[in-house]
């Protein structure tokens, strides 16, 4: 058994850990709302908002949190366009020809960024990295806190964008019912590219609040992908506070198993937690809704 | 005088997937030694033929590796060298075996590849066995060298075939050499965080942290450790990779001054190693071990051919089973290797990081530095 | 035949249907109608095992069904059709209906062959080898009808199989859903086309919010009072007196 | 099913049977047998994802369950190659009908059925990573004896005719699909679940089957890649890559149909070996040709690469802005 | 205020509309008759902009709309109660109303879905419910009224009264009947023969891709051969 401090300093790391999965996983839950495919693509993009953030700080000085301000407009500029001009086109709107469409640009783009940049892995050194916030015997990390924090006003936002905004509603409308979605006068292909911009910018957030604690080269964004998945199915497929909560779980369960079971077997225990719930309450714990 | 046809030599490393870094590396290595063995006139006992690189791409899995064995022998190499990993090395020496194509493995490490009967098989470096004994009995020295002793030893290594390979042998020793065990740790390679890793270590506070793990979640658990203030009287890697890599060492001077790693490491003070490193350097990345050995091994060959005086792999297989070889940069005196292809006089050598500079610090015969211990 | 004992069920908080009892004899065709989101559809459900029963009982030709899976009722001999049409959009016409037929028999070309005249029984002849994708709505309601019919039901659960007909079109249809009964197959039926209601059924049961209000022959069932509120109107209930259906006022 | 429904299969074999013995070199040999595992593979994914519509992201967990048995059983238990073949199928089954019975059972499809799929698979290589009998992390090596009684053939021509015989199989048991009841319940219920139902389809039995047999054929190409490569890791074995390229050939080539996964295998390998020759020794490069070809070839061929061939015959009637069918009525 | 001329489309390959001409006048309700599959919907879809035409012309208020797109279509004013409702099963009664809206003067939302409301008391109800969890008629209703959300000038009614109960298809017609009082044009497609032509002053009928009858609605309630074609008189 480990002293209390311990215990509670690995649960709020894996708060703070998860809120970040969950960004990701909002992205992908979003898309996979309106398109109803699983976004192959995502780590790819996710590797590519990373090379973004090192980019702007190795070539412009920009800090990483102040990169996102810069990047997000960008991702979501590209996400709309790889979706109405790629993904649109060539998917022909089938689920399976979308998939693979996705899975193409995620070679695409992986084997770009390693002719690139070569498979060399970088990091950001800021003199924030390695700071910590003392909270009595606790050592938090500040990035990660900060990141924490970042995370819920982002998911705030999308929420209240999906909710709020007849935008949102029709990102909802079109997930269901596409036809009667143009019979009201949405572009659907419109709203199509605006939900991938959307899921792609929610990266670039992720992208900054990574950066400063880890490292990016070509393959990086595979790693949060998976876990992205299950978070996706955990909280209900296409439900944004699903993701959220899901993420925070996740980050919690993974650090209480790693840290009571070791690190590879804790990865065992966010998939047998992620089956059990398929299992028993299969369409997630939060129910699946966007 | 015509120039004769130029000996093919096939370097099979990993040019694109996850370990596409180290393929390069090992690649410049192999590419300044041919100019070297072709700038000096070629293969003498072939009346100065040239030999020529081709490189195959294993892409960072076995299937691939074993599918570019063949690609390598429909062109017609004479030999194959490299692997890099362990499971690429055992598909792809394999493959080779079915046309009796000798293979030369650069640095996987697994103890498997050799000793499977295949008589094509050799393989340069050390094996896990070989690196382990060596490490364990500097680490002894180390230890008993310190006024203030480390007791309590924890283990942390990625959950592949070497990281868990070498905790096994690890849990098996150190409590003979009086070492307590109190921890054992093990993650998944990519590995998102460290710090659930670094919170155990930080309350059990061991003397000693042994880390075997692949670069990225190298630097990714030094930095950790630095944050949450865990400082052990010292970490010594094996094949820590991060350790013995001046990347880490450059951009994380302060999370890597004192860590020490055993691992294939060139000799410092050997002319080709500033050359080496400037080769790299000029390629805009940073110096490891791959580099060194591939170039030392591409040299192996060059002297093989010299002496079997035929590009014939028959001739070329028996040459290297029954005649010694310069190892040039690399720390092995004279390459010998045995009945079951593994070179007998390989070796690890230990550094340290100190002040900013990767510095040798075991065996003495080659040293650069005293070691610093404990470090805290 | 069909003997409904009791049945309820409630959606979180709305009674759906409450508490109804009724059957449907052997031979006959039954009729259920009742004004929109009465609980006929989710009566229709349970009774052929899609909507898990609240309460109450489900009973075919004798034999408890209650919590039986639907595909064994089907192979007793209860098909359900569904009003929110369900075609297996990708295969032709032909195909969708040899997927009942298989029921009856392994082999493909007797079922391929069951398909083609069941088809050609309901006017799907010309569309056989279309996509049951391209049909319309009035289609593809005819297509469910098909299929069912090509498992050789002994109940069929009709649900709006009329619906988007023209009134020449379901003049035309009238003796054709006769003949199947004439076969042998008991019919229970839900339809808001009052012409066929009272052309076709010698009982109509009437549902509304969930209970039973009345049932009996259409001809009387249609003028009684709750039944004209509710579910009728004025209007309708004027005309079909002209028609010479003669309800009661 | 008779004998004439097998005829289209006959002439494929034929080719694919004779191709070894015209003097390939041993790349091309390597890398047609590399092409029949894969196609193995895809046509278990096929039965599954195609004729069922239950896409899976995670046959890895059969393909290693079959490539580990044929492994562990005759490493560690002394069992005939060919015995180990049969028990690496069946094993692999089993754990097709496991996984089916856990997941079926709760109604799961579509993505969610994709996804647990891949956390089983996952699972299954976590596993397989860290405990004894599969070698861990150091993974297996099965000693190279060769002869025919070994399962391990020398001379690799004769290889590839084994594994195309296996691919046979899969052909006629697709083939088979088309022609069948089974086949016909089975596409029924990947149209419309609830409608099949309706007409007295047991859905679950059917989806049960569904995912046996795709798991056995899927198997069977594990068993083939142990004996062909003689070298297993969890990686190898339930590592996503097969997922991906089982159900990439599958879908490339065509999906629910009998020449597709052989056809989208093919390809694919083939247009991955070429695209290395035009990489100009830049890493990566090769892979982004592979990337861009990809997207293009679907673009164009929306119905897969068999879909192309049969383009002629397909009936023109097939609705071309598909109406939605489902609209989430009260109907439940 | 809609004119379509020689319209020609269909799905793939398949010819369904062979050169239609219609036209709709402002403040005309017309309807639009024929057995199943004719093409009836089709129509509509061309006129939505959802299907493409192979030829002919159709124009809205004056100006050409068979290359707008959808949304400029319903932006024109014109908009469509679709044949199966197609409401949004996962938004609810109240989320499907403002979408209605999508294109429309925002500021006036609120009014109108108390409007609706006020035609539909089962709507209100219900607000609060997710659309896909309403009967087949509650559907219907609600589809109505989404079509009513945009404040269109020409209404196309698909089938409004299937699965209607027969008070409701009453109610319904007369809706219409109000609706159209109050300046709106209505284009309606509807199986229940008689009580549209009770109400549409003009009726086309189509037959095999093409209108073979068009008339005053008073006179074709007459005529004996439609009388036999469609009323099963
Ligand atoms: N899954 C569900 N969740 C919540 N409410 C439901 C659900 N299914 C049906 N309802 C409600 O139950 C009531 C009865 O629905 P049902 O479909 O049985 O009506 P119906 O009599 O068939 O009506 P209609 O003639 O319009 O088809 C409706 O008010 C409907 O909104
Ligand atoms: N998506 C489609 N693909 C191919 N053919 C189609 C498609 N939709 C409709 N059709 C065909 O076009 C013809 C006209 O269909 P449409 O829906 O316009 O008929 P309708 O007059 O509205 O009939 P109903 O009264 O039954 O609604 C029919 O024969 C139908 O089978
Ligand atoms: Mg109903
Ligand atoms: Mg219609």
């Amino acid at each position: 058994m480990y002293p209390i401090p311990i215990i509670a300093e690995a649960l709020i790391n894996g708060l703070m850990l998860g809120a970040v999965y969950a960004l990701v996983a909002v992205g992908l839950t979003l898309i996979y709302g309106v398109l109803h495919i699983v976004n192959f693509a995502h780590g790819a993009f996710l590797t590519l908002s990373m090379f973004g953030i090192w980019l702007l700080w190795e070539h412009a000085g920009l800090d990483p949190y102040l990169s996102i301000l810069m990047l997000t407009p960008i991702m979501f500029g590209l996400g709309y366009g790889v979706q109405r001009f790629i993904i649109g086109p060539a998917g022909h709107g089938r689920d399976n020809s979308i998939l693979l469409v996705t899975l193409g640009i995620s070679i695409v783009i992986e084997n770009g960024l390693l002719v690139v940049f070569k498979s060399d892995t970088r990091t950001i050194a800021t003199d924030y990295g390695f700071r910590v916030i003392e909270i009595g015997p606790l050592l938090l990390s500040w990035p990660r806190a900060v990141g924490f924090v970042a995370t819920m006003a982002t998911a705030v936002i999308v929420w209240l964008i999906l909710n709020r905004t007849d935008v949102g509603k029709a990102i909802r409308a079109v997930a269901k019912e596409k036809l009667g979605a143009r019979l009201v006068g949405i572009d659907v292909n419109h709203i199509y590219a605006m939900t991938f911009a959307l899921g792609s910018a929610c990266l670039a957030v992720a992208a900054g609040l990574l950066m400063p604690v880890f490292y990016v080269n070509p393959q990086t964004g595979g790693a949060f992908v998976l876990v992205a998945f299950t978070i996706v199915v955990l909280g209900g497929m296409g439900s944004v506070t699903g993701a959220l909560l899901g993420g925070l779980l996740i980050g919690v369960v993974e650090a209480a198993s790693s840290l009571f079971l070791g690190d590879s077997l804790g990865q065992l225990g966010i998939f047998v937690l992620f089956i059990l719930v398929l299992l028993f309450k299969p369409t997630g714990l939060f129910g699946a809704r966007i | 005088r015509a120039q004769p046809a130029a000996v093919k030599i096939g370097l099979l490393q990993p040019m694109s997937g996850f370990l596409a870094g180290d393929g390069q590396l090992a690649s410049i290595g192999a590419k300044v030694a041919v100019e070297e063995v072709n700038a000096a006139g070629g293969i003498k006992s072939l009346g100065g033929a040239p030999i020529e690189l081709i490189i195959g791409d294993s892409q960072s899995n076995a299937e691939a590796g074993a599918q570019a064995t063949e690609t390598l022998n429909d062109e017609g190499v004479s030999i194959i060298t490299g692997g890099f990993a362990s499971g690429i090395s055992t598909t792809a020496t394999q493959a080779a075996a079915r046309y009796d194509l000798p293979f030369i493995v650069d640095t996987a490490v697994s103890d498997a590849i050799t000793g499977r009967g295949l008589s094509n098989t050799f393989r340069f470096g050390p094996s896990f066995s070989i690196a382990t004994t060596i490490a364990l009995a500097n680490l002894q020295r180390l230890n008993d060298a310190a006024e203030d002793k480390a007791k309590t030893v924890a283990l942390v290594h990625e959950d592949g075939l070497f990281g868990s390979g070498l905790a096994g042998l690890m849990q098996e020793k150190l409590p003979d050499m009086g070492f307590e065990i109190v921890e054992v740790i093990s993650h998944p390679t990519p590995a998102r965080d460290m710090s659930n890793v670094v919170l155990r270590l930080r309350s059990l506070n061991p003397d000693l942290i042994i880390p075997s793990h692949y670069y990225n979640e190298f630097v990714l658990f030094a930095r950790t450790l630095q944050q949450q203030r865990v400082k052990p009287k010292g970490i010594y890697a094996i094949f820590g990779g991060a350790a013995s890599s001046y990347r880490f060492v450059n951009e994380y001077p302060e999370a890597a001054e004192g860590v020490m790693d055993c691992n294939h490491w060139g000799m410092p003070d050997h002319p080709a190693t500033a050359k080496l490193m400037q080769a790299v350097k000029d390629e805009g990345t940073f110096y490891a071990y791959n580099t060194p050995t591939n170039y030392a091994l591409i040299h192996v060959v060059a002297q093989a051919l010299e002496k079997a005086g035929s590009s014939d792999r028959a001739a070329l297989t028996e040459t290297l089973k029954t005649q010694d070889f310069d190892p040039t940069v690399m720390p092995y005196g004279i390459v010998k290797f045995d009945e079951t292809g593994q070179n007998q006089n390989a070796l690890p050598l230990n550094t340290q990081v100190q002040n900013g500079d990767i510095k040798v610090i075991y065996p003495e015969d080659y040293a650069q530095a005293e070691p610093v211990f404990p470090v805290n | 035949m069909l003997e409904i004992d009791r049945l309820s069920k409630r959606f979180s908080g709305l009674v759906a249907v409450d508490d109804v009892s009724l059957r449907v004899e052997h031979g006959s065709i039954t009729g259920l109608i009742g004004p929109n989101g009465a609980g006929k559809t989710t009566l229709f459900a349970m009774s052929a095992g899609f909507v898990p029963v609240d309460a109450g009982n489900v009973r075919f030709e004798g034999a408890t069904v209650t919590s039986m899976p639907p595909h064994e009722r089907t192979r007793l001999g209860m098909v359900r059709t569904f009003q929110i049409v369900q075609p297996f959009a990708g295969l032709s016409v032909r195909e969708n209906i040899a997927v009942g037929a298989y029921l009856r028999t392994p082999d493909r070309a007797d079922a391929l062959a069951e398909a083609e005249t069941v088809g050609n029984r309901l006017g799907l002849g010309p569309m056989l080898d279309f996509a049951a994708s391209s049909l319309t709505v009035a289609g593809r309601k005819r297509l469910e009808l098909a299929r069912a019919l090509a498992t050789r039901p002994r109940l069929l659960l009709l649900d709006e199989v009329l619906a988007g007909l023209n009134p020449t079109e379901i003049r035309d249809i009238l003796p054709v859903i006769r003949s199947i009964r004439d076969d042998g197959v008991t019919i229970f039926m839900i339809e808001h086309i009052m012409q066929a209601v009272m052309n076709l059924c010698e009982t109509v049961y009437v549902l509304n919010e969930g209970k039973l209000i009345a049932e009996g022959a259409p001809a009387i069932v249609c003028g009684e009072r709750p039944v004209i509120e509710a579910y009728l109107g004025q209007g309708a209930a004027a005309r079909l007196r002209a028609e010479g259906g003669q309800p009661h006022a | 099913m008779s004998a004439r429904d097998l005829f289209p299969i006959l002439p494929v074999l034929l080719v694919l049977a004779v191709l070894p013995f015209l003097g390939l070199s041993g790349s091309l040999l390597n890398l047609l047998i590399f092409m029949m595992i894969v196609a193995l593979a895809a046509q278990g994914w096929n039965v599954l994802g195609g004729y069922g519509g239950l896409a899976s992201f995670g046959h890895a967990a059969f393909f290693g369950t079959g490539a580990y048995a044929a492994a562990i059983l005759q490493t560690r238990y002394g069992v005939n190659a060919w015995a180990a073949l049969v028990a690496g199928v069946v094993l692999g089954s089993l754990v097709g009908a496991f996984i089916g019975l856990l997941t079926f059972r709760s109604g799961l499809k579509g993505s969610y059925f994709a996804l647990i799929t891949l956390a089983f698979a996952e699972v299954l290589r976590i596993i397989a990573n860290s405990s004894e009998i599969t070698g861990g992390g150091a993974g297996i090596v099965v000693p190279i004896d060769y002869g025919f009684e070994n399962l391990q053939l020398r001379d690799r021509r004769f290889f590839v005719l084994l594994a195309v015989i296996c691919v046979g199989v899969g052909l006629v048991i697709t083939r088979w699909l088309d022609r069948s009841k089974f086949g016909a319940y089975l596409i029924a219920i990947r149209e419309n679940e609830d409608a099949a139902r309706a007409l007295g389809v047991n859905v679950m039995n059917v989806k049960l089957g569904a995912i046996t047999l795709s798991a056995a054929l899927t198997a069977l190409a594990g068993v083939l890649y142990t004996q062909n490569f003689l070298f297993l890791d969890a990686n190898v074995a339930y590592g996503p890559w097969i997922s991906i390229e089982a159900l990439f050939a599958a879908i490339v080539g065509g999906l629910g149909t009998m020449f597709g996964p052989l056809i989208g295998a093919v390809v694919l390998l083939g247009a991955g070996e070429i695209t290395k020759e035009f990489s100009g020794g830049i890493p990566g490069f090769d892979l982004l040709v592979f990337g861009v070809i990809l997207i293009i070839t679907v673009a164009f061929a929306p119905n897969g690469l068999a879909g192309i061939s049969l383009k002629s015959f397909r009936r023109k009637t097939r609705g071309h802005t598909a109406r939605s069918s489902r609209d989430g009525g009260a109907d439940a | 205020m809609l004119e379509v001329r020689n319209v020609r489309t269909g799905y793939g390959e398949t010819e369904i509309l062979r050169g239609v001409n219609l036209t709709v006048a402002e403040g005309e309700i017309v309807a639009v008759l024929g057995s199943n599959g004719v093409g009836k919907s089709t129509l509509n879809m061309a006129l939505s902009g959802i299907l493409p035409l192979w030829s002919g012309e159709i124009e809205f208020t004056g100006h050409r709309i068979d290359q707008r797109s959808p949304a400029e279509i319903v932006e024109a004013g014109l908009v469509q109660v679709p044949e199966g409702r197609k409401i949004f099963p996962n938004l609810t009664v109240e989320e499907n109303l403002e979408l209605g809206n999508y294109r429309g003067d925002r500021s006036r939302r609120k009014a109108m879905v108390a409007d609706v409301y006020a035609t539909f008391g089962r709507l209100k109800e219900r607000r609060r419910q997710y659309a896909g969890t309403l009967s087949g008629g509650e559907q219907q209703m609600l589809a109505i009224g989404r079509g009513m959300m945009s404040a269109p000038r020409l209404l196309i009614l698909d089938e409004p009264s299937l699965g209607l109960s027969p008070l409701l298809v009453e109610e319904m017609f007369t809706l219409i009947g109000r609706l159209a009082g109050e300046g709106l044009t209505i284009l309606l497609v509807e199986q229940n023969v008689m009580q549209s032509l009770e109400i549409a002053s003009r009726a086309y009928i189509l037959e095999n891709g093409e209108v073979v009858v068009e008339g005053a609605a008073r006179d074709l309630r007459e005529d004996a051969r439609l009388r036999q074609a469609y009323l099963g008189l």
